[in-house]
């Protein structure tokens, strides 16, 4: 079987519906500006060490990294999943487990070597033997490499993958054999030698990074010649340099509430980039009483989703539904929408057996003792921590008493996800959290499966057989794009009837760039406004 | 006369502030856990003082906090200054081998990094105000215990002591009656500094991602209105000014009563000199 | 009976000398007796180890051999008027402190009868003086409080340590007039360290010369006057000769004279 | 003094040995750090891999044989999150950190002491009172957020002063420019820091200079006619500067780390960031090496004040008689 990947990576993305990105809530200023420009001051919000594909710390550090680094394939503004450093016609080919790229003409590292195909190799294979980095798990998952000639590679993957081109083509950084060769550690190597069209000029710790364009990418040299980051840990001061004009954007974002400030200055525009990072409230459904069914489906009513995502992000965030996935996903499940439905709590309540009450008006469990419950949050996330007060409130009018403990990050980490091992158990009642990113189609499968090995993520403790069923069977089976959406549709409307969490939603990213300085950002869905197509030239 | 003045005024405003924190319930013109407005709303006659990011009224969250921000800043100082004045006296009056193991436990203490053993005990308490008080003031004694050990050296080493010790004047005496009533006045103003380094480090914490936030304090209004930006908004003027005011009237109250209580202590002298 | 008993007592006191440690005995083997009613004085040059000697017997030192035994109703008159009184209380309250701590009385207004006499007693009045703070007071004002404070307790035995070393001539003859009227007065036991050998030999009935902490004279008074036997009892008499004359001319004529109460 | 020393390098022992134990007493683990994003999706294998490589899962005696091994040699090793060696790190945090908190602690003592004596000399007066109230006032409002209102009016608005870094970035300035340069990055953070730590020194001074000025020696010295001028300086400040000494010596310890908020808030590369980052990332090394740096300053600290106490008061000799 032949087959040309495009349509496959089209029905793959998972952004089709909408055309919501680049929704500017303020338009009009951004053609006044220059197109190309000197230099620009970014802020970056954290240190993210010498920015290497095995230094660089946490996302902040991949947005940069991905300026210095290039990627096989890389997502569009709409999310797709598009060729970069190859040729449009790459072909996929057994099931998903073969996949031959064809290297563009003209790409060289920083150092002034060519990029062949030997460094793809090296690329796909070296991470394996490394301690660090999410490099390794798609390392670990190809068989073999075949080098055709200088340009022309073939991956073979050990199981058949129909998210590859996602999670490993559009993943893997290429890095160069030379550099990293000799190097039995990768993560004391500093020097960063990419092929991105950016090259790192300068870092100094705690202090800043320094990025000079390349002038002979092979894409063309970008509109903005050098790049200066400082490293600024406090948003207000971030915000501050924004409006005075001291810088041109940042790698963070802002909230809603400044939008208007900044909709007065005319040289600033706000991009919203639609956000895959979800906001939930994990419940312990390992504990008594969360592990009554009847009780979390109570809860699902007890609490107003929607209004609760309307106080923090207003129109700025996508809601979430009981089918745990972003709706506007092409493989969504519709109509899983929550519904905030007061009587409706109390009435499954009521039936479940929480029907006495205490003389501070709580509920009694069927044994007899009172619904209070903790919920942990991390004290230095304000959104949720605001998100659980309102839980608190809307779950008093049903009679369940949670008390809100904001506490330090790898603290919650430790009660909840202890050494970041499901197994291992967890002692919480209730937490709020969220997840890096929700677009793998085993999203699901990693977090409500309660086998260990495929529910890598299931923190709450969820047992569902027939869903687990479906992680074993249907799921595995897979063989096409259509397969693929019906399962997962399947397993949505599972966890929908035996919900094992809420799912608040996921929240806009809202950034500020100054189009004075430069007018050329792009912006999209999941894309930061610092990414190559803000500083690549016209092409 | 003028001091007396200061002094009951310095009165006048902790009582006000206790019975604010005692009857918050029926002053308080709303719950401030519960979203009665819009968000970010200026202020109205409906709420004085508009509302915060998720639509509670910030007034009553004023005077709600009236009763986490005391309680922290008094129970801590409280327990700071306690720590710190058994110790500091003890080592200081009875030296010799208590002395030396009470100052080895200080300095111990003194070079502890505070960050990550707030940490530590915040992870083992319940994360309320109470546990965060007896955090804070388990670890602000020692530096107090230092001055006030060297006070009482000094005091000790006074003549009129050694009389009155001469002639059978009991340790516990002395300590009580002379040793105590010299230090006084700087525990007070110790004392002071650490009530409202109570106040601000409840704030601080929650800037630095290891408070409580979710408790309403001033200093939790505050932070939220900082991490809301309230500065370029321009809500600041309702949203910080009012606990911070508070904050200020706190510690300015309890000043007034340590300047008058000094003035007064000696003012004979005074006149007659 | 034996109000004081000293036995075998020694001190000794490191002093770092740059590099090397050595070792002072500021009290060595020292050992007397006084009997109620008795007035001791003992006499010595600075560093003769006899405050060393008085703290030993106040308790404020403890003895490295040898043992104090004491009455345990003692007044203390120390050598400095000016830091011998809590800078923060008033004279009434100091006065009557003693008799608190040594619970004799629960409250201070129950002494005020004891502090009325004993004021007097050193020609103060407590309508005039009672309020004031030590600084209020002359160096001898002072050394007068102290005095009272020493003699509320009634003590059967009390101790002077050079009650007019600070003080000068005129106020000196004013405070020798109280204590001589003391002695005169009441019971009491007297020990008085002093390197004034005429303040001595006018009070005391015998008078010890100590010497780099030792005893090393005892006699009467008058005979330690009139006829020392050691280098060091010489010499420190020798010292006083010149006040001698003015001391008899003035002081010795007539000790009923009436105190003034002249600021200092 | 040898005692003295004794004292002192068992405390040195204890805090060495803290240090070690502190970090790995906080909740969670270094894994996050040492693997990455993917944590959750390795095996238990490999994850016990890793660990194995970094002597994590070695017996708590064998990982403090390894923490002293290094402690004395000349290698503090790579930080675990800035992959890094330790020593650079500290080298150019703690730089940083000495010179925004020496400076901002000068100004802060200078200032604080002569109000506190100005205070106390015009004692009973409107300007005493107005004093006392100003300070308090001013050290009652929450020194992030004083941080923030600088660099919003001096900084952003106004762009009188930069409002990040320690120096001018990216640029090459040498010399007398330099000096320049990094002094004008200190002024809103050494404003902020002054601003909200004057009140102890304040009211210290203010009450020891109280208890001074009522001493006799100094009014037998104004009775024998010394000059005003003399007696305040000679016999006052001199006196009354040995608890505000302890003060300041004690506060040496918060020196490096006291400044977290400011730092934050400029964006200045110091210690302060860096310790609540290592805290943050469970990088045992580098927690254990900035908070012994710490420590063993505010030791050598207390150390010299003991010292520098029996010159300055020698009544306190008393204290360790034997």
């Amino acid at each position: 079987m032949k087959k040309r990947i495009i349509s496959l990576v089209l029905i793959m993305t998972m952004a089709l519906a909408i055309t919501g990105c680049t929704s500017t809530p303020k338009d009009g200023a951004t053609n006044s500006g220059s197109s190309i420009a000197e230099s620009l001051t970014i802020a970056i919000a954290k240190d993210e060490n010498s920015l290497t594909p095995f230094t660089y710390v946490s996302s902040t550090g991949l947005i940069v990294n991905r300026l210095i680094y290039d990627t096989l394939l890389t997502t569009n503004a709409e999310n797709e999943v598009v060729p970069w450093m190859i040729e449009d016609d790459y072909q996929v080919e057994n099931d998903f487990t073969t996949y031959t790229v064809t290297l563009l003409e003209g790409q060289k590292f920083h150092d002034g070597s060519p990029l062949t195909a030997e460094d793809i190799k090296f690329s796909f294979t070296y991470p394996a033997t490394q301690k660090v980095s999410s490099l390794k798990k798609i390392a670990n998952s190809i068989k073999s490499i075949d080098v055709i000639d200088d340009k022309t590679a073939v991956i073979n993957l050990k199981n058949p993958d129909i998210n590859f081109p996602r999670s490993g083509l559009a993943a893997m950084r290429i890095i160069s054999k030379k550099q990293y060769e000799s190097q039995p550690d990768a993560s004391v190597v500093n020097e960063s030698i990419g092929s991105g069209m950016y090259k790192l000029a300068e870092y100094k710790v705690g202090e800043y990074y320094k990025l000079e364009a390349v002038s002979d990418y092979f894409k063309g040299a970008p509109n903005v010649k050098n790049i200066n980051m400082p490293i600024m840990k406090d948003n207000t001061a971030i915000q501050q340099g924004l409006l005075s004009g001291d810088l041109a954007a940042a790698t963070s974002s802002i909230s809603v509430e400044m939008l208007e400030t900044y909709g007065k200055d005319d040289a600033l525009a706000v991009f919203a980039n639609a956000g895959y990072s979800p906001m939930i409230m994990n419940i312990n459904n390992g504990r008594a009483p969360m592990d009554n069914p009847e009780f979390r489906t109570a809860l699902t009513y007890a609490i107003d989703v929607k209004g609760i995502m309307s106080t923090l992000y207003r129109e700025y965030a996508t809601i979430g539904t009981k089918a745990v996935i972003r709706p506007d996903m092409d493989y969504a499940q519709s109509g899983l929408d929550y519904d905030y439905n007061v009587s409706k709590a109390n009435e499954l309540l009521d039936k479940a057996g929480f029907d006495k009450k205490s003389d501070n008006g709580i509920r009694l469990t069927p044994d007899g003792k009172p619904c209070n419950f903790t919920m942990l949050v991390y004290a230095s996330n304000n959104d949720r921590i605001r998100t659980a007060e309102l839980i608190t409130e809307q779950l008093k009018a049903v009679g369940i008493e949670m008390t809100v403990k904001a506490m330090e990050m790898d603290t919650v980490d430790a009660f909840v996800w202890p050494d970041f091992d499901v197994s291992k158990g967890r002692d919480y009642d209730f937490a709020m959290w969220g997840w890096g990113t929700s677009i793998n189609p085993d999203f699901l499968p990693a977090m409500f499966s309660s086998n260990p090995e495929i529910g890598t993520s299931n923190v709450c403790g969820y047992v569902n057989p027939t869903f687990d069923k479906l992680v074993e069977t249907d799921f595995k089976a897979v063989k096409t794009a259509e397969d693929l959406n019906a399962v997962l549709k399947n397993m949505q409307k599972v966890i929908s009837e035996d919900p094992g969490l809420i799912t608040f939603g996921y929240a806009d990213s809202l950034q500020v760039c100054n189009t004075e300085k430069y007018n050329g950002w792009v912006s999209g869905k999941g894309l930061n406004v610092i990414n190559v197509y803000s500083f690549l030239g016209a092409q | 006369m003028r001091s007396k003045i200061i002094g009951s005024i310095g009165v006048t405003i902790l009582v006000l502030l206790v019975l604010i924190a005692v009857f918050a319930e029926s002053l308080a013109p709303y719950s401030p856990y519960e979203q009665v407005g819009t968000t970010f709303a200026r202020p109205s006659a409906e709420h004085w003082l508009g509302t915060n990011d998720i639509g509670q009224d910030i007034f009553s969250e004023l005077i709600y906090g009236t009763r986490n921000s005391l309680a922290v800043g008094l129970l801590s100082a409280t327990i700071a200054m306690t720590i710190a004045v058994l110790v500091g006296v003890m080592s200081g009056w009875f030296g010799g081998k208590l002395d030396r193991i009470l100052m080895k436990v200080t300095t111990v203490f003194l070079t502890i990094p505070f960050l990550p053993v707030v940490i530590i005990l915040a992870a083992f308490s319940k994360g309320s105000v109470w546990s965060m008080s007896i955090i804070l003031g388990v670890m602000s004694w020692p530096v107090v215990a230092r001055i006030l050990r060297s006070e009482t050296i000094k005091i000790k080493g006074s003549n009129y002591i050694h009389m009155i010790q001469g002639m059978g004047a009991s340790d516990f005496y002395v300590i009580r009656y002379h040793v105590f009533r010299e230090l006084l006045p700087l525990i007070f103003y110790r004392g002071i500094i650490r009530v409202k380094s109570g106040i601000l480090a409840e704030s601080s914490m929650s800037f630095l991602g290891l408070g409580n936030p979710a408790a309403k304090s001033w200093g939790s209004i505050i932070y939220y209105a900082q991490s809301s930006n309230a500065l370029l908004t321009g809500s600041w003027i309702w949203w910080i000014i009012p606990p911070g005011l508070c904050i200020c009237l706190v510690s300015m109250a309890l000043m007034m009563v340590a300047y008058s209580f000094e003035e007064r202590n000696d003012a004979r002298m005074e006149d007659k000199l | 009976m034996s109000c004081l008993e000293v036995n075998q007592v020694s001190k000794e006191f490191y002093r770092n000398n740059g590099k090397t440690r050595e070792t002072i005995a500021a009290v060595d083997g020292v050992s007397f007796e006084l009997h109620e009613g008795e007035s001791l004085g003992i006499i010595g040059t600075s560093g003769s180890g006899k405050t060393t000697l008085l703290k030993l017997i106040l308790g404020l030192l403890k003895p490295d051999k040898g043992m104090v035994s004491r009455s345990e109703s003692l007044g203390f008159v120390g050598q400095d008027p000016y830091s011998s009184l809590c800078p923060t209380m008033s004279v009434e309250k100091a006065v009557a402190e003693p008799l608190i701590f040594l619970k004799r009385k629960k409250r201070f207004r129950d002494c005020l009868n004891d502090v009325d006499e004993v004021l007097s007693f050193v020609n103060l009045s407590r309508s005039v003086y009672g309020k004031r703070l030590p600084q209020e007071l002359s160096g001898g004002e002072r050394q007068r409080v102290g005095i009272a404070r020493a003699l509320i307790i009634k003590p059967t035995l009390l101790l002077l340590d050079e009650p007019t070393s600070m003080l000068d001539q005129e106020v000196k003859s004013e405070i020798a007039a109280v204590i001589n009227k003391i002695s005169k007065q009441k019971q009491t036991a007297f020990l008085m360290v002093t390197h004034d050998v005429l303040l001595a030999t006018q009070i005391c009935d015998r008078i010890m010369v100590m010497s780099k902490g030792k005893i090393i004279e005892e006699n009467s008074a008058a005979e330690i006057f009139e006829n020392p036997q050691k280098a060091v009892t010489q010499d420190l008499v020798n010292i006083n000769t010149n006040i001698r004359t003015y001391w008899e001319k003035h002081f010795l004529a007539d000790t009923n004279k009436p105190i003034s109460t002249t600021k200092f | 003094m040898k005692k003295r020393i004794g004292h002192y390098l068992i405390i040195l022992v204890i805090v060495i040995v803290a240090n070690f134990f502190i970090p790995r007493l906080l909740p969670g683990s270094p894994i996050k750090t040492l693997i990455g994003e993917d944590t959750g999706q390795m095996t238990a294998e490999e994850k016990m891999g890793i660990l194995d490589s970094y002597h994590l899962n070695d017996p708590i005696t064998v990982q403090f044989g390894y923490y002293i091994k290094d402690l004395f040699s000349d290698d503090w090793g790579l930080s675990f999150s800035k992959r890094q060696p330790i020593k650079d790190l500290l080298k150019s945090a703690a730089g940083w950190t000495l010179l925004l908190s020496s400076v901002s602690m000068f100004f802060s003592i200078v200032i604080g002491c002569c109000l506190g004596a100005h205070s106390a000399r015009k004692r009973k007066t409107k300007s005493d009172l107005n004093l006392i109230l100003g300070t308090t006032f001013l050290s009652s409002i929450p020194p992030f957020w004083v941080a923030i209102l600088l660099l919003a009016v001096f900084g952003a608005q106004l762009r009188w002063f930069p409002t990040y870094g320690a120096y001018s970035m990216w640029s090459d300035k040498q010399g007398l420019a330099y000096v320049l340069d990094v002094s004008y990055h200190l002024v809103l953070p050494v404003l902020a820091l002054v601003l909200t730590s004057l009140l102890p020194y304040f009211t210290t001074t203010r009450y020891s200079v109280l208890k001074i000025i009522n001493e006799d020696y100094i009014k037998m010295a104004k009775i024998r006619g010394v000059p005003d001028h003399t007696i305040n300086v000679r016999y006052v400040m001199h006196n009354a500067i040995i608890p505000v000494f302890t003060m300041v010596m004690l506060d040496v310890g918060y020196l490096l780390s006291g400044s977290i908020l400011i730092e934050t808030v400029f964006s200045y590369p110091g210690l302060g960031v860096l310790m609540r980052d290592a805290v943050t990332a469970r990088d045992y090394p580098l927690i254990q090496y900035t908070f012994l740096i710490s420590s063993v300053l505010t030791i050598i600290a207390l150390f010299l004040a003991d010292l520098c106490y029996r010159k300055l008061d020698p009544s306190l000799e008393g204290a360790d008689e034997k």
